[in-house]
């Protein structure tokens, strides 16, 4: 794995996240940021998709840059993207390893999913009301 | 109309005078009435003890600390745990039970009413919503005042006057019961991490002295005609040569008021040493209560150490503090902004250590040596100096001498050479008991008046009914039936209703606040002083509307108001 | 005697089971003995098919031998006094919880908390351990305090935490904060492992593989000798931890 | 009309100086609020009825319906967990965990993914701590360790530190200094006088070092701990003795990050050892307005903050074990209850998996992740908008939030009591 994890949060989700279907939540929730000199590396643009795989499953994201990252992390906020990808083991401590999950990156065409799709993979049955 | 006859009780009823014959008691809705009609159920005492139900005047069941207590110590909670069963709610708990098991605990053993000895006002409704979960209990609160700002700066500006209106606004708005105060200036140098250390220290920044803090209090308490006096926890608690602090504090105290004290004295044993480091801390009981027995104005309770674990909790910051140096254990702090302090740590009381022998030793000094038992209540600061569950324990030391010659052997062997205890022949009889834990409580608490400890037509019909024969057990020798006899009531009733029998919890409860509004003068009212606002709005972090507990949370709640004399 | 549970299928077979009854001694005195299911209470035979073969006139004299899906089955030989049990397959969080005798053996893995606050006894592991082998409880401020546990494969994180007493052994691998907060007794890690004995204040930790991420604050005193499986193997020693005044020795193998 | 002194039901800082406008049962202004409040009081995104998942379809029930059928599938559970409760009033938490005791379930609230480990590490060396105001009129240095208030708690610095000024500081900003540590540069290390960047996993390390430095061992120092320089280390450790009285907050980088709450632990070790020298005081950045509520009203009931299995009568705690996501990992529980909060987005994958394969029921204003995971979703009042009741800010200080408008919907407290009631029915006192 080339990346380490890290989730958090950011005012953004924290406004949205009473409307958790909406796409302005799934933006944010979605995004991954970057360290720019990673992102050059790989041949990503801000805005491009990628495909954030780890040993609990793969989610598209969009990525943008960050200055304030260390090369080789990235962060997402705390959300259901970010948690298609965190284990559930917790070390026996109750608390999964939300800030340091290994994960590959790859560019990708394909399009970012809502959370009622990323539920339905989870086996639930989508609510539009 | 519920009508209950206990018949052929041996009542012991200090405040209404009987000091021990065979007796019926009648109760009607509630309360102790003359006689009760013929489908009254009956209950045969058969001549077994029967007193007041047992108030505690000062313990620590509920609030942020308590709580904090719990929090921090699933150890604790798991030393002591009961299922869910019948009316009766889970229960965790040793030294610190869960709020029901507090409860369960004081109705087995016949307590029915109980003081929570250090509410800060700005986390009042914390205390207010565990009192609510505490069924059993009729519960008060006292509420600290010994860093309060505003009350400092009325010291300074010598204004007893404003000091009784911040009382007032404050008891009235956090439905507080009495004037607590806990090493008073000492919680506010604690703020910078300093303490007090004389009565006659500054306090940094205020300007304030500990003595003029108390003086003035006890003062504004009687120009609120408050029904408690102020209740005190002298400076320097626990600090080897502390008895001096407590002399000199015991010497001011003015006599003001006919029917109680003037000044309460908590825990007394904590502030009862002498020596000058932990290697040579003695026994100063005897000063203590010589000056005790001279002032009828000063009452005191207990503060019974007992052995083994508990955990120690008081709104003294600093104390708790050099506790953690000494014990190495666990230490919580928790400052409150401009009001007070506190902190809590785990201890182990042991018979192998010489200091803990003589703590043990001087709380029954202190109530074997004050001639009068009004003025000294049986108590272990729950559960600073034992859970309050050793209560049957230390009564029945109390009670025996041979217990205390047996239990001194297993003593550190060199605790006799600091301590007077082993030369005292005093037995406690059944009558000074009945004083020490509930008449003498209701009296100093200021709450006869609302029925509270005594057993005459009108009294609230909380009743305590022991196992325990006084015609037939001699509790110098038969001091181990004494203790269990004073750990599981045959009956306790609260309010008329049978709550616990044999030890079996049989209803679910439901208990009332006591709390207390002295009416002042529009003028000095402080909700509507432009000065006191804005301080309040500048230095609190809650806005003032949102300070005041609403009635919501006493769903039960019981209003002593007063006048004040001003 | 020998005592033979073996499980039976389930409905909802991850449920787990509690099974603090199953102890040598309480099959000596045939006691009810009952497990629970959940919030539900069992009978033995509820969940086992139970056999029982030949006589015993003291616990130690008992043998249990469980098998099947004993891996979400709890608290087996708590506060055991003397026997034997052996599981043939995987077992459950808290085997052997306060045990002060007799020897529990685990053909499989065992599930986190192994030999909690464990007093005395020996229990011997053959797979791996989960986390806070040989640990303590919330809150306390002491773990194990005697016996040994010994575990052939590796151990999860927080192995031996509090320790006091007693010798634990894990002859593979360790997580991280192994020996945390110890206080007395003996660690041992065949192979490597993570920060180890951060907090310690006393007792011995010797790790024959690598520790990775030493901390900071523990002092170099030197080097010594010690022997592990017949080798002997030269080892530095450090003191610590100094961030709490610390006075353990933990060994760590020489590169 | 304009109602005063509103209490914000968003995060732990539990501001109440916010001046809310109402319209019939509508918010229609904000003002005083961070982001975050505005949001929360203007948000618009109800649940308008009780819903069911019938097969791959939803439809819409009754609350009678919906009650009824809550109860029965809690009754029917061997295993039942009660998940969420920070987002409710205490009355309705209280409640929650009477119906735990009653079913023998497993109740946990959301500090199982946020402060649970500095819970433990509480449990284990105890807090020295104080309420908010304290730090506001008293503190010369603020630490935050792992904690990005700018986005997490808007006005904490505002109302409570860096931008506050007290009673012994009056121009704050000037006399106080501030001291950010964390993994990245997040906003709030932008606006701070120091700096300290760890890598990632390395707090255990840092904190060790200072505690040893505190203690005068600082030839023990290597040259760099965890990618901190010893000069940085020193200068660090001299600020915090040179307080008069110093704060430090953490957050979810330490509690979240490698070694959990030993990373906790070590912070406020170092701050007991700082208190032999000045006063300091720690504290955690609780999230959710009354997260620090629910640990309060479980521990005055059960003895325990959170993940309290009440499975054999008694009350059991043991983070790691009676966690809710260790639990939904192992695919222990067999119905779960929601309440409150939204595990669905906040849990790994494997545990949102396990909660859309057993009867998930929801109670919750809003539509959410766990909706489509859920079998039935009950919406009730917001509390602190249309529901009020009691709540617990970071710092313990209980504050009573308003009902701002009489709406339609039923608050927690309504719905939980239905419920309780109902499996009281079926199981008796016994």
């Amino acid at each position: 794995m080339s990346f380490i994890l890290n989730t958090g949060r950011t005012i953004r989700q924290g406004s949205y996240v009473e409307r958790k279907n909406t796409p302005a939540y799934r933006e944010e929730a979605s995004t991954l940021y970057m360290h720019e000199v990673d992102m050059l590396d790989r041949e990503i643009e801000s805005g491009d998709h990628v495909r954030v795989e780890s040993t609990q499953g793969a989610v598209v994201m969009r990525v943008l840059p960050a200055a304030w990252l260390s090369r080789g992390e990235v962060f997402v906020c705390l959300g259901p993207y970010a948690n298609h990808l965190v284990g559930a083991e917790t070390h026996c401590t109750g608390m999964p390893d939300f800030k340091d999950t290994p994960v590959n990156i790859t560019p990708t065409d394909a399009p970012l999913v809502s959370v009622a799709d990323l539920m339905e993979q989870c086996g639930g049955v989508r609510y539009e009301g | 109309m519920a009508e209950l006859l206990i018949r052929n009780a041996f009542v012991i009823d200090p405040l209404s005078g009987i000091r021990g014959e065979i007796k019926d008691i009648a109760i009607r809705d509630g309360k102790i009435v003359e006689d009760t009609g013929a489908n009254a159920e009956v209950i045969d005492a058969q001549g077994c003890l029967t007193l007041p139900g047992g108030i505690d005047s000062h313990s620590h069941v509920c609030g942020t600390k308590v709580n904090f207590g719990r929090y921090m110590s699933p150890e604790d909670m798991r030393a002591g745990r009961t299922s869910r069963k019948g009316v009766m709610h889970v229960t965790s708990g040793y030294s610190v039970p869960t709020t029901f098991g507090n409860s369960y605990r004081y109705s087995t053993m016949g307590y029915t009413t109980v003081l929570e000895g250090a509410m800060a006002p700005l986390e009042a409704r914390h205390t207010h919503e565990e009192f609510t979960a505490t069924p059993h209990q009729d519960m008060l609160a006292n509420t600290l005042f010994d860093g309060n700002w505003s009350v400092m700066e009325a010291v300074r500006d010598k204004d007893v006057k404003r000091a009784a209106a911040v009382v007032a606004w404050t008891l009235a708005a956090v439905k507080g019961f009495a004037i607590k105060l806990t090493n008073p200036g000492g919680t506010e140098a604690w703020g910078f991490g300093k303490d007090v250390h004389s009565i006659h220290d500054t306090v940094p920044h205020f300007g304030v002295t500990p003595a003029e803090i108390i003086d003035t209090m006890i003062r504004a308490n009687e120009i609120l005609n408050l029904p408690h006096s102020v209740h005190l926890h002298c400076n320097n608690l626990g600090v080897p040569g502390n008895y001096q602090t407590t002399l000199e504090t015991i010497e001011r105290v003015p006599d003001l008021h006919a029917r109680r004290q003037t000044l309460y004295l908590t825990h007394a044993q904590f502030h009862s040493y002498g020596g000058s480091t932990w290697k040579d801390i003695s026994s100063k009981s005897e000063d203590i209560a010589r000056m005790v027995n001279a002032r009828p104005q000063v009452a005191i309770d207990m503060g019974q150490v007992m052995f083994g674990r508990t955990t120690t909790m008081t709104a003294d910051g600093p104390m708790e503090f050099k506790l953690y140096m000494l014990h190495q254990n666990k230490w919580s702090n928790h400052d409150v902004e401009l009001e007070t302090g506190s902190g809590i740590i785990p201890v182990f009381y042991s018979r192998k250590s010489l200091v803990n022998c003589v703590m043990w030793a001087i709380g029954l000094e202190l109530a074997l040596l004050t001639r009068d038992p009004w003025q000294c209540m049986l108590s272990t600061d729950n559960p600073n100096g034992a859970p309050f569950i050793k209560y049957p324990e230390i009564i029945a030391l109390l009670m025996s001498r041979r217990f205390r010659d047996r239990e001194s052997e297993l003593l550190e062997p060199r605790t006799g050479h600091y301590v007077p205890l082993f030369a005292i022949d005093r037995e406690l009889d059944w009558y000074e008991i009945a004083v020490m834990t509930r008449a003498a409580q209701a009296k100093a608490l200021g709450i006869t008046s609302i029925g509270k400890g005594h057993l005459s037509p009108g009294a609230e019909a909380d009743i305590a009914i022991y196992p325990l024969k006084p015609q037939e057990i001699d509790p110098s020798a038969e001091y181990k039936q004494v203790m269990a006899g004073f750990g599981k009531t045959r009956y306790t009733i609260k309010r008329g209703r049978v709550v616990s029998r044999d030890g079996e919890v049989v209803v679910e409860g439901a208990n009332s606040t006591i709390w207390t509004k002295a009416r002042i003068p529009p003028e000095l009212d402080l909700s509507s002083d432009p000065e006191f606002v804005k301080k309040f709005e500048q230095y609190y972090t809650v806005r003032m509307s949102n300070y005041p507990v609403q009635d919501v949370y006493l769903p039960r709640g019981v209003c002593i108001g007063t006048e004040a004399s001003l | 005697m020998r005592v033979i549970l073996e499980t039976k299928p389930r409905k909802k077979p991850k449920i787990p089971i509690e099974a603090e009854a199953i102890i040598p001694q309480n099959f000596l005195l045939k006691n009810d003995i009952r497990v629970y299911e959940g919030n539900k209470e069992r009978t033995l035979d509820e969940i086992f098919y139970v056999t029982t073969e030949g006589p015993a006139v003291s616990a130690d004299q008992v043998e249990i031998v469980l098998s099947g899906e004993t891996g979400v089955i709890k608290r087996v030989g708590e506060y055991m006094n003397a026997g034997r049990i052996v599981i043939e397959g995987d077992i459950g969080m808290h085997c052997g919880n306060f045990m002060s005798a007799g020897e529990i053996i685990i053909r499989g893995n065992a599930d986190a908390w192994l030999g909690r606050e464990m007093r005395g006894g020996v229990i011997r592991c053959e797979g791996n351990a989960d986390h806070y082998c040989g640990a303590g409880y919330r809150g306390e401020k002491r773990g194990m305090r005697g016996g040994t546990i010994e575990v052939l494969g590796n151990a999860g994180d927080f192995t031996a935490e509090y320790l006091s007493g007693g010798e634990v052994r894990i002859m593979g691998d360790c997580g991280d904060l192994p020996g945390v907060e110890m206080r007395g007794g003996t660690l041992i890690i065949g192979g490597d492992c993570h920060r180890p004995c951060g907090n310690m204040t006393g007792g011995t930790c010797m790790v024959f593989g690598t520790a990775r991420a030493l901390l900071p604050t523990f002092v170099n005193a030197g080097s010594e000798e010690r022997e592990f499986c017949g080798q002997r193997v030269e080892m530095n020693v450090f003191r610590g931890d100094v961030a709490n005044r610390g006075k353990g020795t933990l060994f760590v193998r020489k590169k | 009309m304009k109602v005063e002194d509103v209490v914000c039901p968003f995060c732990g800082c539990l501001c109440d100086d916010l001046v809310v406008e109402v319209e019939g049962t509508r918010v229609v202004s904000v003002e005083n609020g961070c982001t975050l409040a505005n949001e929360k009081f203007l948000g618009d995104n109800r649940l308008t009825s009780p819903i069911r998942r019938a097969g791959g379809a939803w439809q819409q029930v009754s609350y009678e319906e919906a009650i009824e059928e809550t109860a029965a599938i809690l009754l029917d559970a061997d295993r039942p967990l009660l998940y969420g409760w920070s987002g409710t009033h205490g009355e309705a938490q209280s409640i929650g965990v009477h119906l735990g005791e009653l079913l023998g379930a497993l109740i946990d609230n959301t500090s199982t993914v946020c402060h649970g480990p500095s819970i433990m590490a509480i449990q284990e060396v105890g807090h020295p701590g104080c309420t908010l105001g304290q730090v506001k009129n008293r503190a010369d240095v603020v630490v935050y360790w792992g904690t990005n208030p700018i986005d997490a708690h808007p006005r904490h610095m505002s109302r409570y530190t860096t931008f506050a000024d007290g009673f012994f500081l009056t121009d704050a900003f000037l006399e106080r200094k501030v001291i950010v540590v964390d993994v990245r540069k997040s906003e709030s290390a932008n606006i701070a006088d120091e700096f300290v960047k760890i890598e990632p996993g390395g707090d255990y390390a840092v904190l060790a070092a200072l505690r040893a430095i505190v203690r005068g061992k600082r030839s023990l120092i290597p040259s760099f701990v965890s990618g901190v320089s010893r000069e940085q280390l020193f200068r660090v450790a001299d600020t915090l003795l040179g307080a008069k009285f110093g704060a430090i907050f953490f957050g979810l980088g330490l509690t979240m990050s490698r070694g959990r709450y030993k990373n906790v632990r070590n912070a406020i070790e170092l701050t007991a050892e700082l208190n032999r020298h000045t006063k300091w005081t720690i504290s955690p950045m609780r999230g959710h307005w009354n997260v620090y509520g629910s640990n309060e009203v479980f521990t005055w009931i059960s003895g325990y903050p959170y993940a309290v299995d009440f499975a054999r009568g008694i009350a059991f705690y043991n983070p790691g074990e009676t966690t809710s996501v260790d639990v939904l990992r192992r695919g222990e529980c067999d119905a779960c209850l929601v309440v409150a909060s939204d595990p669905g987005a906040h849990f790994p994958r494997a545990c949102a998996e396990h909660l859309a394969r057993i009867p998930t029921v929801q109670i919750d204003p809003h539509v959410n992740a766990t909706t489509h995971l859920a079998r039935l979703q009950i919406p009730v009042a917001v509390t602190g908008i249309d529901a009020e009741g009691t709540a617990y800010r970071m710092d313990g200080v209980p504050i009573r939030t308003r009902k701002l408008f009489t709406g339609r919907y039923p608050s927690d407290t309504d719905v939980l009591m239905k419920i309780y009631d109902r499996v009281k029915e079926e199981k008796g006192h016994g």
